[in-house]
């Protein structure tokens, strides 16, 4: 495969693809502007990112990313090292593209007799296309603009239905806490110049390595924390999670799928970043004077704890999914507090295969309410009682991702859950460790309600017979698929992700 | 004689607090914004004081991307303020409440 | 791969059946399942296998194959048999058979499913005893929950929910508990250890000295101590021991009859067998520090447990109650840590598998017709019912330990092997303790036959009652056939037991 | 390898009731007589081999070998011996041999009396019924000649089950399923003492066979020899602790004080089934254990002296009893508990000869007795209440002169069997008597038992067959068929003359060598080592004392029972052999109702089980429920709780998210600035 004969910066093609998928919806907007083909419109958006993932699976196939030593290809840096391409990249850009063609599948139906078909689809591959380019971001800057770009198409994403008064509230608060947040955001990395002089990741580390920035430890250690403090938001991380529930009950809910899954996943992929990259454990910690992990060792427990407990008692079928996946960023974020000057490549592995699962699983469980609404059987756990007698392949589906989510084996979760889990003990994270234990505990129970709900009770009001719609059916029945064939696939995964781990590691 | 970066710091400092306190106390959409945009702009201040004090040009480039973001920014706001007037009467931020706990 | 191939005939039956007509679904899954059963069948006469599966014996029907690699341990597909597992699945395969067909008559909604999710148990079932690496048999120990939920959460009877959730967070909080532990225990272990492959654990426990360094500041022997109560505890709620036994009334009293079957016939009994596969094997030390305390549980459990079973007056809150005092039975057996106990608790647990399953059969017929489950709501049923009520009678007695009949060879054995224990202090005293087990047990057993099957006809409920159909009788008679020729010809199953315990009390220096 | 000659098919003896008893239950409603057939002629091939038996035994062959292992492993047990084996196998010496011959015997002749009893009075369930007869003749003949404690100890309990089967057979009424249940429960609550023995015997001496070089009995002798220590008791003690825990199994079984009260409750079953169980055999199978396995019991006196005073008190206790029931059959009850009390008594003061010779006869004369009775009822059109009888002594002349030669014997009148058999016993209980006081008192109580044994055994004859018919039912009786009469007339010849096998007295007196019984419980004609009565007598650590020479203690002896016995039966002859006879309880006075409520045995034995163990029960159930129960579901209760206020942060207000946001930021920046020191 000839990667290298390409100018350099098509190894980005994924992100370009995406984009170019958005622009050409544009054009067709611009031709047609009330068209409401929504087969073209969809399958133009489908077919883009699903050209994006086609890629970057042939570039991790190609061996990019891959040290040229084990007869790989190597990272490729464009634009002089403002953006990288290694497995780290392409792991993530793989991510996002899957949730983004589940999603634009489903909105096939769910956009049904919208006005702004091609707005929505086009919005939708922008967001994409800004979650790719942070995947490969590699200069505060160019981070910082990734997350803009996923950001603002976001707002409007879940704010789309104009006359829904949810999607607007929805809308309104990821808006407001997005803007404060990325303002704290911006802050961290005008303090992280202040005190290293530069904004490309390498660099930064180079200056704390040789000691340059020591005079600067607080204000280095407060950028940092303002750092921590934007992708907690984007990941929806205690504190700045606070948006979260209303933006997930809100949004539409293939929106909804779309931010928990591949908006997180993109956070966390700048996070890991930019602390392995930029701000090496023990060299920094001997800068600002304490280990960064901490923080994240409390934003973990806190954030999960949270997350399970708040969902526990939840009536509204989206709002407990929306907690649930505070919660899961709250594992994911062990990822990041495991990490140390020794290592801590197997847990931030293990925190990037829980975020490969959580795109199948939680995208289907949000497709499921996505599918729920389509329908119109309402949002509580009542309204979906006995679902399963008129949709079992549905409620089957949903089943798999639920008990996934909640860790069951032999699915994926269960096994993503488990890494983290030992990764962690490895780390000598006993709390964080024992937090995970008891928290999945915990969610088992609100899981196993909504499979009680569809499963076992028996529908309250009789409901007339409920339609198929082929693109909502099709994205859940993959992500359920998906969930149970990771079992084999998993050892595969698993190299890849502690292999892009111990790639930025060292 | 040159004004020394800390003095740039302090100013900025001040600023983003301004901003902040603005977000907390203003219940007007429109006077939300204006704060978010002091925010940003505190640290505009830090990356061209800060880029004055390096002596290189990054900060002062980036600077130049972070007002476009923020504008963009601002105008996706501007138009998530216009759907909330049409459906709750009202830019007061404290109004939409449906969804809660 | 015999093994393989009765775990995907049991799955791939079960998908077949779930998408069956619910018409065909009750005969088809009886048709496929007996393959199983069949196959089984073929493995206990061709059983090749000697020792004890993780302590270094001939593995029977085993395959090994890599899975996945995570950090330096290895995940690998591990599958075999020994003297201890093999009769079990037998059992097992046996007991879904018949559970399909005592289903019969009861199930009127929703076969499809039903007899799907029986078959899919029964996959993971085998699955959990066949499993070698530890990673394997977690993912069948678990996946036995979702089905056994569904089956009682769906056909279950009013008070369903409430009992379906309660098993399934109650026992999964307990897996939780002993997987953290045995993680941990593994990491303790430190390089010796490679993979989750539990001979090599059991091996790197017993004749590699355990744990060696200290983790997270926990020194060795105490995060051994640790991990070992951790385990029990996690197993103790599946068994279940008393105090950890509350979930398991509610479930028998809702759960349909099948899923009782299972549930008291197989499910509880992976609580005993992971007990002697983990605890018993593999801790020797700790085993015998907490001798005491281990035996006083087993002896409140079979006191406490046919006490309580005394005070009910539902048919199937009594079985249920008095499988708690059996269970008991098994602990002491194991605690004894002699050949005769920890065989014959091995072999209770086939016998009461049986035992247990034919009572709750049984309780399911006379249900089936008279709609009640209550002493106080029927009498003389015998008049209307005799053959029925003739089996549930045998059963009765099985489960007082009548001799020629398993259970007695069961109590027998664990009785004489615990009562001269060198491992449990006081051994005599705990053992006359449990045994007055058996005159409670007949007490209440006796007390329900002469309220339900004996005395004057009369029933509460006005249903025309009339003798129970054959295809609800045939699986009674099987049993009780299986129960009698355990009971008379015993070591069919004993001797391999045994061949396959002795390992482990050698390594443990009990005898 | 196989027995030679008749051994060989020496387990036939037991299998071919159990053919009958699956022939029963299998093809019983089709078969002609509802399978009794089957069990008269499975009966009858058990007879006719076991007295083949009994003749080759004569010809100084004994069998004991094992035919099936049961159960075989690896144990250390206490007294150091290294595993053990668990079998199934056949000990036939004299001792079996007698008791295979009067178990199928008086079997056989109840499945005849069955014909008449059972079926000419078109009893529905009669398959059932056979077929428990058949399962009950093989598991009794089975534990006969069993040759270990355990094997002993399951056909044990399997006669129990049947014991529970029959006597529940009219399960259609209330009382009949309660008397077997109370049966069941008393003697299974006697068998738990009785398992506990064979488990810690078996794990003592790794052994439980009851004869050979390696039985547990030899064992406990060269355990005591050594001054071994098992368990921390020495030897002696812990045989002494084993042996009175066996002892349990004994007392459920036999009816021994205070395991006796569910056999006059057992009498709900047919008079056919308390004739064969609870008379002759089953109720004999405590006793035939002692005896079996004597060599043991001899190794300890305190269990003996135990075993006797318990036999001694029963006597007395259970004849008191009898004298103020009205129930035909419960008369004969109480007397067969009195009676076993002499067995026991017999055995307990080393007479193993009297004891045997008395269990011999009694399970002739009392099978009898019950026969009679069931004759008699059927005369009555099932009416068993003396005080509607009377005159029946004309109408059905057979059964009145067999069950009076029954009484008679019964009763200990010379030269009635029982007179020799009681009188052997008393002549032992004696002589050890005046050696050991506790012994004499047991004697002293057995002795006052005979008569009240004349007493009430003649009060019942008398009400019974004397005076003038007392109702119009005694007016015209029901004829009775062959089948009745000639079980009947077999048992009254051997009631009459069973006796001659052993009549020590005359023998001592006359100095003729007339105790053939003993010359055969001796071996003379051929035993397994160790099983002889001198092995045990040597064992047995009793001094014999006498009142001037043996001969004139014998006479004493034995003329004062008899006259004892007489006495009892002129009193009743007295009071009752006239034509209008009247109760005379009122004579009684305050012990009247004592008497007639059993001493209140009963009482407190249901007040055990319904206001003791019942409640505690329902307390742990009520315990179990709240406590337990209720800490699982708080726990659940109380994360839910937890959930729903920690979710109540998040309010809906913006503004409050951005305050908290900033709080929690805050929060974290003081963490870790103090961590890093950043404020310095």
């Amino acid at each position: 495969m000839a990667i290298f004969e390409l100018p350099g910066w098509t190894a980005l093609a994924p992100a370009v693809l995406l984009a170019a998928t958005a622009l050409a919806l544009f054009v067709i907007d611009s031709i047609s502007p009330t068209t409401t083909n929504r087969g073209l419109l969809a399958g133009t958006a489908t077919a883009g990112s699903l050209a994006a993932l086609g890629v970057a699976v042939w570039f991790v196939l190609a061996g990019v990313g891959t040290p040229t030593i084990d007869g790989g290809r190597g990272v490729i840096d464009v634009l002089n090292n403002q953006f990288v391409v290694d497995q780290l990249a392409l792991f993530f850009m793989i991510v996002i593209t899957v949730v983004t063609a589940l999603v634009t599948v489903a909105s096939y139906d769910y956009m049904e007799e919208h006005a702004y078909q091609a707005e929505y689809y086009s919005l939708v591959l922008l967001a994409a296309t800004g979650m790719a380019t942070m995947a490969a971001a590699n200069s505060l800057v160019t981070i910082f603009i990734a997350l803009e770009l996923s950001s603002l198409p976001s707002y409007a994403l879940v704010a789309i239905l104009k006359d829904n008064r949810g999607s607007v509230e929805g809308g309104l608060k990821y808006f407001l806490i997005g803007a404060l947040s990325s303002a704290i955001f911006l802050y961290g990395i005008s303090l992280v110049y202040g005190a290293t002089g530069h904004l490309q990741l390498e660099t930064i580390a180079d200056v704390i390595g040789n000691g340059d920035a020591n005079d600067y430890g607080g204000l280095l250690g407060l950028g940092i924390l303002m750092l921590i403090g934007g992708f907690a938001y984007k990941t929806a991380s205690v504190p700045f999670h606070f948006w979260a529930p209303e933006a997930y009950e809100g949004a539409p809910a293939p929106i909804s799928a779309f931010l928990s899954s591949a908006s997180k996943a993109a956070g966390f992929v700048i996070a890991f970043r930019v602390f392995t990259e930029a701000f090496p454990v023990a060299q920094t910690a001997s800068v600002i004077g304490v280990d960064w992990t901490v923080a994240f060792i409390v934003l973990a427990v806190v954030t999960m704890t949270l997350g399970n407990f708040a969902a526990a008692t939840q009536e509204n079928v989206k709002r407990m999914l929306a907690y649930s996946s505070i919660g899961h960023a709250g594992y994911a974020l062990i990822g990041l507090a495991g990490i140390s000057a020794d290592g801590g490549a197997l847990v931030m592995g293990a925190a990037m295969m829980h975020l490969l699962v959580y795109g199948f699983m939680n995208t289907g469980a949000f497709l499921f309410v996505a599918l729920a609404e389509y329908w119109g059987v309402g949002r509580t756990f009542e309204d979906y009682n006995g679902l399963a007698r008129q949709a079992p392949v549905a409620c089957f589906a949903l089943g798999i991702c639920l008990f996934s989510l909640a860790g069951i084996p032999p699915l994926g979760g269960f096994w993503s859950k488990y890494f983290l889990y030992t990764s962690a003990l490895d780390a000598g994270l006993l709390v964080v460790a024992v937090a995970l234990v008891v928290n999945s505990a915990l969610s088992l129970y609100y899981y196993s309600r909504l499979i009680k709900a569809v499963w076992i009770e028996d529908p309250i009001a009789e409901r007339d017979s409920l339609s198929q719609p082929i693109g909502l059916y099709a994205a859940l029945v993959v992500a359920a698929v998906m969930t149970v064939a990771l079992l084999p696939m998993f050892g595969p995964v698993a190299d890849m992700a502690v292999n892009a781990a111990t790639a930025v590691l060292t | 004689m040159a004004v020394e970066v800390q003095y740039y710091v302090l100013l900025s400092m001040a600023l983003f607090s301004i901003g902040l306190f603005g977000i907390l106390t203003r219940r007007n959409a429109l006077l939300f914004l204006m704060s978010v945009e002091l925010m940003l702009n505190a640290a505009n201040i830090n990356l061209i004081a800060f880029a004055f004090y390096h002596g290189n040009l990054t900060g002062q480039v980036f600077a130049l991307f972070t007002m476009a973001l923020a504008a963009a920014e601002v105008a996706i706001g501007l138009g998530i303020l216009l759907v909330l007037y049409r459906n709750f009467r009202d830019v007061d931020v404290t109004v939409p409440t449906t969804m809660r706990w | 791969m015999m093994i393989e191939a009765l775990i995907a005939v049991a799955l791939l039956g079960a998908l077949v059946t779930f998408v069956a007509p619910n018409r065909i679904a009750g005969k088809l899954a009886f048709a496929i399942s007996l393959i199983p059963t069949a196959l089984a069948l073929w493995l206990f006469s061709a059983f090749d296998g000697s020792g004890n599966a993780l302590l270094g014996g001939e593995l029977a029907f085993s395959s090994n194959v890599e899975w996945i690699q995570f950090g330096d341990y290895t995940i690998s597909w591990f599958v075999g048999l020994d003297g201890i597992s093999l009769p079990l699945v037998v059992m097992t395969t046996i007991l879904v058979t018949l559970a399909i067909v005592s289903s019969w008559t009861p199930i009127d909604e929703r076969e499809s499913q039903f007899y799907g999710l029986l078959l899919f148990i029964e996959a993971n079932l085998i699955g959990v005893f066949a499993a070698l690496d530890f990673f394997v048999w977690f993912i069948f120990w678990e996946a036995v929950l979702i089905p056994m939920y569904l089956l009682i959460g769906i056909w279950g009877g009013p008070r369903r929910k409430y009992a379906a959730i309660k098993f399934f967070v109650y026992t999964n909080v307990a897996s939780l508990v002993m997987f953290g532990a045995f993680i941990a225990l593994v990491l303790g272990l430190g390089d010796g250890v490679t993979s989750f492959a539990l001979p090599e654990i059991a091996d790197a426990m017993v004749n590699g000295g355990g744990v060696q360094t200290a983790l997270f500041g926990v020194d060795p022997g105490t995060l051994t101590a640790i991990v070992f109560v951790a385990m029990f505890l996690g197993f103790a709620v599946k068994v279940p021991v008393v105090p950890f036994h509350t979930w398991l009334p509610d479930a028998h009293v809702e759960a349909p009859t099948p899923a009782s079957v299972l549930l008291a016939g197989v499910l509880l009994k992976m609580g005993t067998y992971a007990l002697l596969r983990f605890n018993f094997t593999m801790f020797p030390e700790q085993v015998e520090a907490y001798a005491v305390p281990i035996a006083a549980i087993a002896v409140i459990s079979v006191i406490y447990g046919a006490l309580l079973a005394l005070a009910q007056t539902d048919l199937k809150r009594i079985v249920a109650y008095s499988s708690v005092s059996s269970m008991g039975y098994v602990i002491l057996g194991l605690i004894a840590y002699t050949e005769f106990g920890v065989s014959g608790a091995t072999f209770q647990m086939v016998s009461h598998g049986l035992i247990s399953g034919l009572m709750f059969m049984a309780v399911g017929v006379i249900y089936n017709v008279t709609h009640t489950r209550m002493v106080t709501d029927m009498s003389g049923l015998a008049d209307r019912m005799p053959v029925a009520a003739g089996v549930l009678v045998a059963g009765a007695f099985g489960y007082m330990g009548l001799p020629l009949m398993s259970g007695f060879y069961g109590e027998f054995t664990i009785f004489f092997g615990a009562f001269g224990s060198e491992l449990l202090a006081y051994s005599q005293v705990f053992t006359a303790l449990a045994m007055f087990g058996i005159v409670i047990v007949a007490g209440y057993l006796l007390f329900a036959l002469q309220r339900t099957v004996f005395g004057p006809y009369h029933l509460e409920t006005d249903y025309e009652i009339g003798r129970a159909a054959l295809h609800d009788i045939a699986p009674m008679f099987v049993l009780l056939g299986l129960i009698i020729l355990l009971g008379v010809a015993p070591e069919l199953i004993f001797e391999m037991m045994k061949d396959a315990v002795t390992p482990i009390l050698e390594t443990g220096g009990g005898l | 390898m196989a027995g030679t000659g008749a051994f060989g098919y020496a387990p036939a003896i037991a299998l071919f009731p159990l053919v009958a008893f699956v022939v029963a239950l299998t093809f019983g409603k089709y078969m002609p007589k509802r399978g009794a057939i089957a069990g008269i002629l499975a009966t009858a091939g058990s007879l006719l081999l076991s007295l083949w038996l009994l003749v080759t035994v004569a010809g100084g062959e004994v069998y004991h070998e094992t035919l099936y292992e049961w159960a075989a492993g690896d144990v250390l047990t206490e007294a150091g011996s290294n595993g053990i084996e668990f079998t199934f196998g056949l000990l036939i010496d004299p001792l079996s041999a007698l008791m295979l011959v009067i178990v199928s015997l008086v079997a056989f002749l109840v499945h005849v009396f069955s014909l008449g009893y059972m079926n000419a009075e078109g009893e529905t369930g009669l398959p059932r019924y056979y077929a428990g007869l058949g399962l009950f003749t093989f598991s009794m003949l089975a534990f006969v000649y069993a040759d270990n404690l355990l094997m002993a100890f399951m056909f044990f309990e399997l006669v129990g089950l049947c014991s529970y089967l029959l006597i529940g057979f009219w399960f259609r009424t209330r009382s009949a399923p309660s008397a077997a249940k109370k049966a069941f429960l008393v003697t299974r609550f006697g068998d738990y003492f009785f398992l506990l023995g064979v488990v810690a015997i078996a794990s003592t001496f790794g052994t439980v066979a009851f004869a050979g070089e390696n039985s547990f009995v030899v064992a406990a002798e060269t355990a005591i020899e050594n001054g071994q220590t098992l368990f921390g008791f020495d030897a002696r003690t812990w045989v002494t602790i084993t042996a009175l825990l066996v002892l349990g199994g004994v007392m459920g079984k036999s009816a021994q004080f205070p395991l006796h009260t569910w056999l006059p409750d057992a009498m709900e079953g047919p008079t056919t089934v308390s004739a064969l169980i609870h008379a002759a055999t089953m109720v004999a199978a405590g006793v035939y254990l002692v005896a079996r396995m004597f060599g043991y019991y001899a190794l300890s006196p305190t269990a003996l002296t135990v075993i006797a005073f318990v036999g001694g008190f029963t006597a007395l206790f259970a004849a008191t009893m009898g004298v103020v029931k009205d129930d035909i059959k419960q008369v004969l009850a109480y007397s067969t508990i009195s009676q076993y009390g002499y067995m026991m008594l017999g055995l307990g003061v080393g007479g193993y000869v009297a004891g045997v010779f008395h269990l011999m006869n009694h399970a002739f004369f009392k099978a009898l007795l019950f026969l009679g009775a069931g004759a008699v009822i059927v005369i009555m059109h099932h009416e068993q209440d003396m005080w509607k009888m009377g005159g029946l002594k004309d109408k059905a002349p057979i059964t009145y002169y067999t069950f009076l030669a029954g009484a008679l014997a019964l009763a200990g009148i010379i030269p009635f069997s029982g007179f020799w058999s009681k009188d052997e016993v008393l002549y032992d209980a004696l002589i050890v008597g005046l050696e050991q006081p506790v012994i004499l008192v047991a004697y002293a109580m057995a002795l006052i038992a005979v008569f009240f044994t004349g007493f009430y055994t003649f009060r019942m004859v008398f009400l019974t067959f004397h005076g003038e018919p007392r109702s119009e039912t005694a007016e015209d009786p029901h004829p009775v068929g062959w089948s009745i009469k000639a079980p009947l007339i077999v048992l009254g010849i051997l009631a009459v003359v069973a006796g001659l096998v052993n009549l020590a007295p005359l023998a001592k007196v006359l100095g003729v060598d007339i105790t053939f019984l003993e010359h055969w419980l001796d071996g003379e004609f051929g035993s397994v080592e160790g099983l002889t009565y001198h092995a045990y007598h040597e064992t047995v650590a009793f001094e014999e004392g006498a009142i001037g020479s043996e001969t004139v203690t014998m006479l004493l002896g034995a003329g004062l029972s008899l006259g004892l016995a007489l006495a009892g039966a002129l009193t009743a002859h007295t009071l009752y052999n006239v034509p209008e006879p009247v109760p005379h309880k009122e004579r009684l006075g305050g012990v009247r109702r004592t008497l007639e409520a059993n001493y209140y045995q009963d009482e407190y034995q249901v007040w055990i089980a319904e206001r003791v163990t019942l409640p505690v029960a329902r307390m742990a159930d009520r315990f179990d429920q709240s406590v337990i129960d209720g800490l699982v579901n708080s726990v659940s209760t109380a994360s839910l709780f937890g959930g729903s206020r920690l979710k109540r942060v998040q309010t809906g207000l913006v503004t409050n998210y951005a305050a908290l946001l900033v709080a929690g930021f805050i929060g974290l920046l003081l963490l870790l600035g103090t961590l890093g020191g950043w404020f310095l």
